[in-house]
């Protein structure tokens, strides 16, 4: 019993964290928290088989499985808690309510007798019963469920498989399109720059720059420029490791007249510049 | 037997005419395929009456299989004069309504096939209703006749056709609810008193109590006025006439509306003879309004096609006037009426079809003088009139006389209301006749053609029929008089004597008769 | 007893009550997963009172089913979203015309 | 030949039939065929009636029964005819007299091209008339009775092109229909009474057994009927109009035979209406209105055709009259009947002829002083004339003057109005012969008289000498005695005034008519256009305008009807119809309303059933624990 009151508060906020988490990346944590608790209490009440499914199948399967749509769909896609169908929210809660003050009326009301008790079923142990009874009384049942399981893993196959409406196309072809798109409108047919070229830590915020020096937009990943994590400050950073320089070489003079005579006329790494001047 | 194999032959000709060919190529056999298969049924339906032993009356030729056994549903057929005269009607008109739409211009996309086959199935149909004579099946039959109709409306018809063809459904749906509600009721009664069954001769004798009898009877009843139709349930037809082509709506008005008063006939006045007495001030009421309504409905239309409806609303009234007299002279007027009205709404409804055909608008007003082109098409066009407003020597007069005469023993009123309409009849016919064919020749039909022989073929039939039946009823009136014995004796109002009854021996007629007389009194056996 | 199965009502009905007014599909799923779970505590909760192994297995087969639903679910979420761009279940209401 | 007397109708009806459904290879010999084939019908007629007249005098009456027309329970009507002194008469004055008409038609409608057309119509009106005059079943009658009202219809209408001939033909069969209408519910509450419609029983009981009531209901439904026919007031409107048709059909028609069928009718009743006095006072009051109606429409028309119609319409009065005067009048009645085919016929074609000479003008104040280019219509014309106005020694002298007798012996004031109607008519007569023949000429421009052919003028001489001998028929009471076996013994009141004596009286108002018209139209010359309605007095005005008949009808009746017809077809359109679709529109309405939760929306649906499922738990609930 104590169990049960440690983890059934636990369990119910959870659960209602389900239904106030504007990300969906939180109502995914608080159903792994319910379903842990819930797990607690099958141990509790003598169902240690089911404790361990609930854990691996739910909480390690299927909850997976969601992060995984969520995280193909989008993790930070936020849900706009306005309400779109007129009083839906209004009543569904008051549903709610209703059906939730029936029900515990309903159970509270009644009297279950004393309890059973698991003790003489489990004799053998909670898994040779279970496996007594699947394989018992209920085995074409759990046959079924295997013809379930498999045509379910076949319908989500047919389902997630997209059919190829146009024939592969070969690697020559891919190239030849990309300079006629080239030619057409100037978009580089290589692959973009690499960021992080010069880059003081994670580089992968970090634009490369340009041979002007300038940042090359199409370095860093969209995502990163969506998130507002994009370091911009390209030149702070060329100023920050001059003056690191300047505190390690005090004549630093011609060094930065090289480094303007570099950046006007040599070629510099990057694939990008070297493109550019063999297009010319 | 031989009424299930009447019946299958239409059925079997829709078969063959569906799964021929549709191209423009085969048109012209299909059409003959078509022809054929209702000529054979037309010989099948005289041999049936040959067969037929008119003396002896009650039900003939019956045949009895069960169907649902539980529920006591047979597969029952026969023939009484009633029926057997209503079938004569099908199987003759169909003929002539084929023919006569030989060159009918479908809607485009439509194959003359399905149109014919659809044709053949509802004579199918029409004939399986006269000769069932289990209320089940008559019931399924009767609600199966609105399937061709619908699609004959809805997919060959002009203009609005689909809103006709859907408010034609609606409103008889709506009927054959209420008489399937009855239905069921019958099988309760039944059931509850021993077996269910629905046979009509175990039914007729049932006794159920006054008021399930009258609920019983009302069920019927609505799905019947509504088909017949009788005033207010009248609307559906002039729009199903008004889009549907000749054609459709000769099958729809001479042939299956006919089922709703050969239904009170058969299903009403035999079930429900109490019943139908108790509703007979009521119908009586609403036939007299029918028979004004429709008639002054007719003389203020300016579509001719919609014109001959509602002289079939004022006809129809006359019918069901005479049915629910209950007196002999009336009821067996009421069937001849079925037959003649069939005869002249065909020949008027074909006639007006060739018309509006020719000239591409069913507009009075865009008709005159067309009698200086087409002088054939005028007079069969008048003839037809005439026999529709009942002139004496044409069919419907004998018919009509009778009902009027039937009901004049019974209630006064209702019969000098209803022989106003015959002047009423005469208003609307010849302002028709005078506004479309006579005055100065309109510049647009200056070039109407004049009927031609086919069309001229189709029309004979009709009326030569109108005509003789109008001098010699007597054979029709000899098939139908057992029949209608039992029904006026089965309600048992019966027709009242003659106050002064003529002593036709005690009268010193001035002179001598005629051997001709002796001879022809001999012969007629009366 | 009577405290388990409260808590089984009342994960249902929050359960319900998400259903009804979450909009991302995928949330509303977890909230099918949340009352699936909460039966499935009822289950095993009878299955005490009984003393018998019928609810478990029973819960047993729940989850089973619940693994196939969250597959071809999930499936087709994903496949409405490769079409549509929107996890929204408002966005799909071709219920009506 | 007796017992083959019925072949007088079926002659001409194959003839007529047979010209309808004859093609274009008829137009040549069409009008030959109709002709013979009436001329035939006359031949049995003539043979039938001098056999009948070979048989003792209580023997002649031939009956019989061609078939059973209808027979059905207690309803029994046979095809059954007679032919008794009565129809015998009236089968030669139809033959007799259509035969003459085809024969002056051959001529008159030469030009037509429709011509074949207009035999078979008149061998049809023919045929139909006598199964009118030789039927021994009311329903039979009626058969006939219709069949000339179609003939009339198609016959006034035959000239369709002409819009007042057509709406002319449509008036005369509706106002015939109402007519009808009587006729049927007469024949109707026979049956309902007696059982039977054959004449002789209907009459035999009527007058044995029968109330007074149904007497007196079945008498004034049949003058309904014969109102309609013989265009009697108040269903007189159609017989002026009735006169766009061609002549001779205005001659045999509307003039000889089938307006007249009316007063068979009442004759052929005479058991019905001598036991309904109240009828006969009615035919009296019919008869003596439309007397005088008729001659005051006769002196005002300026169409000759509508003058003849008027004067038609007075005379049938008389005959009415002298048929409401019951055993008394009844011979007198089929007498004038007869003259009056003879003369009015004569005078009809003499018109006809006329207007074939004026190019179809019928306006009298174009014609004058004919008697020079038409000397034979001149000369039959003024014969009919002397007739009619019953000049001395001609056959309407003696048959008119019977009647003024008998309606003297009936009343005072009746026999006053008769002779009134004799000085009227000998009055508008003599305006159309003054207007007509003497009269200095005021012809249009372009008109050139000239007689008639042969083929025409012949009838009129044969038509204008039965005009002058037909009063044989009454010498020595014969008339009278020839129809004893039908309409009874003819009564003889005893007047104040000796018969010679009335007649002088009666000539003598004639020749005052006579004077005050030839007066008034030759003192003074005609004008060759009708003076305006408001330079003229009320009286012409009201003649003119037939006695305000049509307005009447149109006020009382035709417009009533439209208005009614135009409220009807909305009202069908919108109350019945409207109700239908009205609840086929609230049905939508309420699917309409009841769609709006169904939002599309998985969420709303899944609400829905979260409170299902409630409403179930509250339930089961609610069960257990009750």
């Amino acid at each position: 019993m104590t169990a049960f009151w440690i983890v059934a508060p636990v369990v119910v906020v959870a659960a209602l964290g389900l239904l106030f988490a504007r990300k969906a990346v939180h109502a995914a944590l608080s159903v792994a928290v319910v379903m842990v608790g819930l797990a607690v209490l099958y141990a509790a009440q003598g169902a240690p088989f089911l404790f361990a499914v609930q854990i691996i199948v739910y909480t390690g399967a299927i909850m997976m499985l969601f992060l995984f749509v969520l995280m193909l769909v989008g993790v930070e896609s936020r849900e706009s808690l306005t309400e779109t169908i007129r009083g839906q929210r209004l009543a569904a809660t008051v549903a709610g309510l209703g059906f939730g003050f029936v029900l515990v009326t309903a159970v509270g009301q009644t009297t279950l007798g004393p309890v059973t008790g698991l003790r003489s079923a489990n004799e053998d142990g909670n898994v040779y019963g279970l496996a007594a009874l699947m394989f018992g009384p209920y085995v074409v049942a759990m046959q079924l469920t295997a013809a379930l399981l498999v045509t379910a893993v076949l319908g989500a196959m047919v389902l997630a498989h997209r059919e190829a409406l146009t024939p592969r196309r070969s690697q020559a072809e891919i190239a030849r399109d990309r300079m006629a798109e080239y030619a057409a409108t100037g978009r580089h047919p290589g692959n973009p720059p690499t960021p992080g070229v010069f880059a003081r830590h994670n580089a992968v915020d970090t634009p490369a720059p340009l041979p002007d020096g300038s940042p090359a937009a199409d370095s860093v990943s969209p995502s990163i420029v969506a998130r507002g994590q994009l370091r911009d400050g390209f030149d702070d950073d060329i100023h920050v490791v001059s003056r690191q320089l300047r505190r390690e070489d005090d004549e630093d003079e011609p060094r930065r007249g090289s480094g303007a005579v570099g950046r006007d006329g040599e070629p510099r790494r990057g694939s990008g510049a070297v493109g550019r001047e063999e297009d010319e | 037997m031989i009424l299930s194999v009447l019946a299958a032959t239409p059925l079997v000709g829709a078969l063959v005419v569906t799964l021929m060919p549709r191209t423009a190529a085969a048109a012209r056999t299909v059409k003959v395929v078509a022809l054929a298969a209702s000529l054979v049924a037309l010989a099948l339906a005289l041999y049936v009456t040959a067969r037929f032993d008119v003396a002896a009356g009650g039900y003939q030729l019956t045949e009895q299989h069960e169907w649902i056994g539980p529920l006591g549903v047979h597969y029952a057929l026969g023939v009484n004069g009633i029926g057997l005269t209503l079938v004569l009607l099908t199987t003759v008109l169909v003929p002539i309504v084929l023919l006569a739409a030989w060159a009918d211009r479908l809607p485009a996309a439509r194959s003359v096939n399905s149109y014919l086959a659809w044709m053949l199935v509802l004579e199918a149909l029409a004939i399986g209703v006269f000769c069932a004579t289990d209320a089940f099946l008559f019931y399924v039959l009767f609600e199966a006749t609105l399937i061709p109709i619908y699609f004959l409306i809805g997919s060959y018809g002009g203009a609005g056709r689909t809103y006709a063809a859907v408010k034609f459904l609606i409103y008889n749906l709506v009927g054959g609810l209420l008489m399937l509600a009855s239905i069921v009721g019958l099988y309760v009664v039944t059931a509850r008193a021993g077996d269910p069954t629905y046979l009509l001769s175990d039914l007729s004798g049932l006794d159920v109590g006054t008021t399930t009898e009258r609920l019983l009877f009302l069920g019927f009843m609505a799905a019947f006025a509504i088909k017949a139709p009788l005033f207010p349930f009248h609307t559906w037809l002039p729009d199903a006439a008004g889009t549907a082509t000749p054609a459709t709506s000769v099958l729809m008005v001479s042939i299956i509306d006919k089922v709703g008063t050969f239904g009170m006939l058969r299903w009403c006045l035999e079930l429900f003879p109490g019943a139908s007495e108790w509703a007979s001030p009521v119908v009586i009421m609403l036939a007299v309004v029918s028979i004004l309504y429709g008639a002054l409905l007719a003389i203020g239309q300016d579509d001719v096609r919609r014109l001959v409806a509602f002289t079939s609303v004022s006809h129809f009234g006359f019918i069901i006037l005479g049915i629910f007299t209950f007196t002999h002279t009336a009821t067996a007027g009421s069937t001849l009426y079925m037959f003649n009205h069939g005869l002249s709404t065909a020949a008027l409804f074909l006639v007006t079809g060739m018309m509006v055909a020719r000239r591409g608008s069913a507009s009075i007003s865009d008709f005159g003088g067309v009698q200086k082109v087409a002088p054939v098409l005028s007079g069969i066009l008048l003839l037809a009139g005439l026999s529709s407003l009942s002139l004496p020597g044409l069919a419907p007069f004998v018919s009509e006389f009778m009902v009027l005469a039937g009901t004049f023993t019974r209630s006064v009123p209702a019969a000098v209301l209803a022989t106003l309409g015959i002047v009423l009849a005469a208003l609307y016919i010849l302002i028709m006749y005078q506004r479309t064919m006579t005055g100065p020749l309109q510049p647009e039909v200056e070039h109407l053609r004049d009927l031609d022989h086919r069309e001229v073929a189709a029309l004979a039939p009709a009326v030569v029929l109108i005509v003789g039946l109008g001098f010699f009823p007597q054979p029709l009136l000899d098939l139908v008089n057992p029949a209608v014995d039992e029904v006026v004796s089965h309600v048992g109002v019966g027709d009242p004597a003659p106050r002064t009854p003529a002593d036709l021996d005690g009268i010193s007629f001035s002179g001598s008769y005629a051997p001709m007389s002796e001879l022809t009194d001999t012969e007629g056996g009366h | 007893m009577n405290e388990y199965l409260t808590l089984s009502m009342i994960l249902f009905t929050i359960g319900a009550v998400g259903v009804l007014v979450r909009r991302n599909a995928i949330v509303v799923f977890m909230c099918v997963e949340l009352m699936l779970n909460a039966t499935n505590l009822a289950l095993v909760t009878f299955s005490r009172q009984h003393g018998t192994l019928d609810g478990q297995i029973a819960a047993f087969f729940v989850m089973v089913v619940a693994a196939a639903e969250v597959v071809v679910g999930l499936a087709i979420i994903v496949s409405i979203y490769s079409t549509r761009r929107t996890t929204s279940v408002d966005d799909a209401s071709l219920l009506k015309l | 030949m007796l017992d083959l007397v019925w072949l007088v109708v079926v002659v001409p009806l194959v003839s007529g039939l047979g010209l309808l459904v004859w093609g274009k290879e008829g137009d040549r010999v069409g009008h030959l065929v109709g002709t013979v084939a009436s001329a035939v019908a006359f031949v049995i007629g003539l043979v039938a009636f001098v056999q009948l007249l070979g048989r003792p005098e209580d023997d002649r009456s031939v009956a019989g029964t061609l078939f059973t027309w209808i027979s059905s329970g207690p309803f029994h009507v046979d095809m059954a005819y007679r032919f008794d002194p009565l129809s015998a008469l009236f089968v030669l004055l139809v033959t007799g007299v259509g035969t003459l008409i085809h024969v002056y038609s051959i001529g008159y409608m030469a030009h037509d091209e429709r011509r074949r057309r207009f035999f078979a119509y008149l061998n049809l009106f023919v045929a139909a008339m006598l199964t009118l005059v030789l039927a021994d079943d009311y329903l039979v009658l009626f058969l006939g009775w219709e069949g000339v009202g179609l003939a009339s219809y198609l016959l006034i209408g035959f000239w369709q092109h002409k819009p007042s001939a057509a709406a002319a033909a449509k008036k005369a069969f509706v106002l015939n229909r109402v007519g009808d209408v009587g006729m049927a519910l007469a024949i109707m509450l026979m049956f309902a009474q007696l059982g039977t419609s054959s004449i002789q029983a209907v009459n035999a009981t009527v007058a044995g057994q029968a109330s007074e009531s149904v007497a007196t209901a079945l008498g004034l439904l049949l003058l309904l009927g014969a109102c309609g026919k013989s265009a009697q007031v108040p269903l007189q409107a159609w017989l002026l109009d009735a006169m766009e048709g061609p002549t001779p059909v205005s001659a045999l028609i509307h003039a000889a035979t089938m307006v007249t069928a009316g007063v068979y009718l009442v004759v052929r009743s005479n058991g019905i209406f001598d036991a309904a006095p109240v009828a006969q006072t009615a035919v009296v009051v019919v008869g003596l209105v439309t007397l005088l109606a008729g001659a005051g429409i006769g002196c005002t028309k300026d169409d000759i055709k509508k003058a003849l119609a008027g004067s038609t319409m007075s005379q049938i009065g008389y005959m009415m009259l002298a048929a409401g005067l019951g055993p008394a009048g009844y011979a007198f009645a089929i007498f004038h009947l007869v003259t009056h085919g003879f003369f009015k016929a004569n005078m009809f074609l003499g018109a006809g002829s006329v207007m074939h000479g004026m190019s179809d003008d019928v306006d009298m104040r174009h014609y004058g002083a004919l008697r020079r280019a038409m000397p034979v219509t001149f000369a039959t014309f003024g014969l009919g004339y002397l007739a009619i106005i019953g000049f001395p020694g001609f056959s309407g002298f003696f048959s008119k003057d019977r009647i003024i007798e008998a309606a003297f012996g009936e009343s005072f004031w009746v026999g006053l109005a008769a002779l009134l109607g004799a000085g009227v008519t000998a009055f508008y007569m003599t305006r159309l012969m003054v207007m007509t023949f003497t009269s200095p000429k005021r012809w249009l421009d372009d008109v050139h008289p000239h007689e008639s052919p042969r083929v025409m003028t012949v009838p009129l001489v044969v038509l204008a000498a039965l005009s002058v001998l037909g009063g044989v028929l009454v010498l020595g009471g014969w008339i009278e005695h020839w129809l004893e076996p039908v309409v009874g013994h003819t009564e003889h009141h005893e007047l104040a005034v000796p018969a010679w004596g009335m007649s002088i009286i009666v000539t003598a108002v004639v020749a005052v008519g006579v004077a005050l018209a030839w007066s008034t139209y030759t003192r003074s010359p005609i004008a060759g256009t009708a003076p305006a309605d408001a330079d003229v007095s009320v009286l012409t005005r009201a003649g003119r305008h037939e006695l305000y008949g049509n307005a009447v009808n149109d006020t009382l009746v035709v417009r009533p009807t439209r208005h009614l017809t135009r409220v009807l077809v909305f009202l069908d359109a919108r109350l019945v119809d409207g109700l239908v679709r009205g609840l086929a529109d609230r049905l939508g309405d309420t699917s309409q309303f009841l769609r709006t939760p169904q939002t599309g929306y998985v969420r709303s649906y899944a609400l829905s059933i979260l409170v299902g499922s409630l409403v179930v738990v509250l339930a089961l609930l609610a069960v257990t624990l009750a």
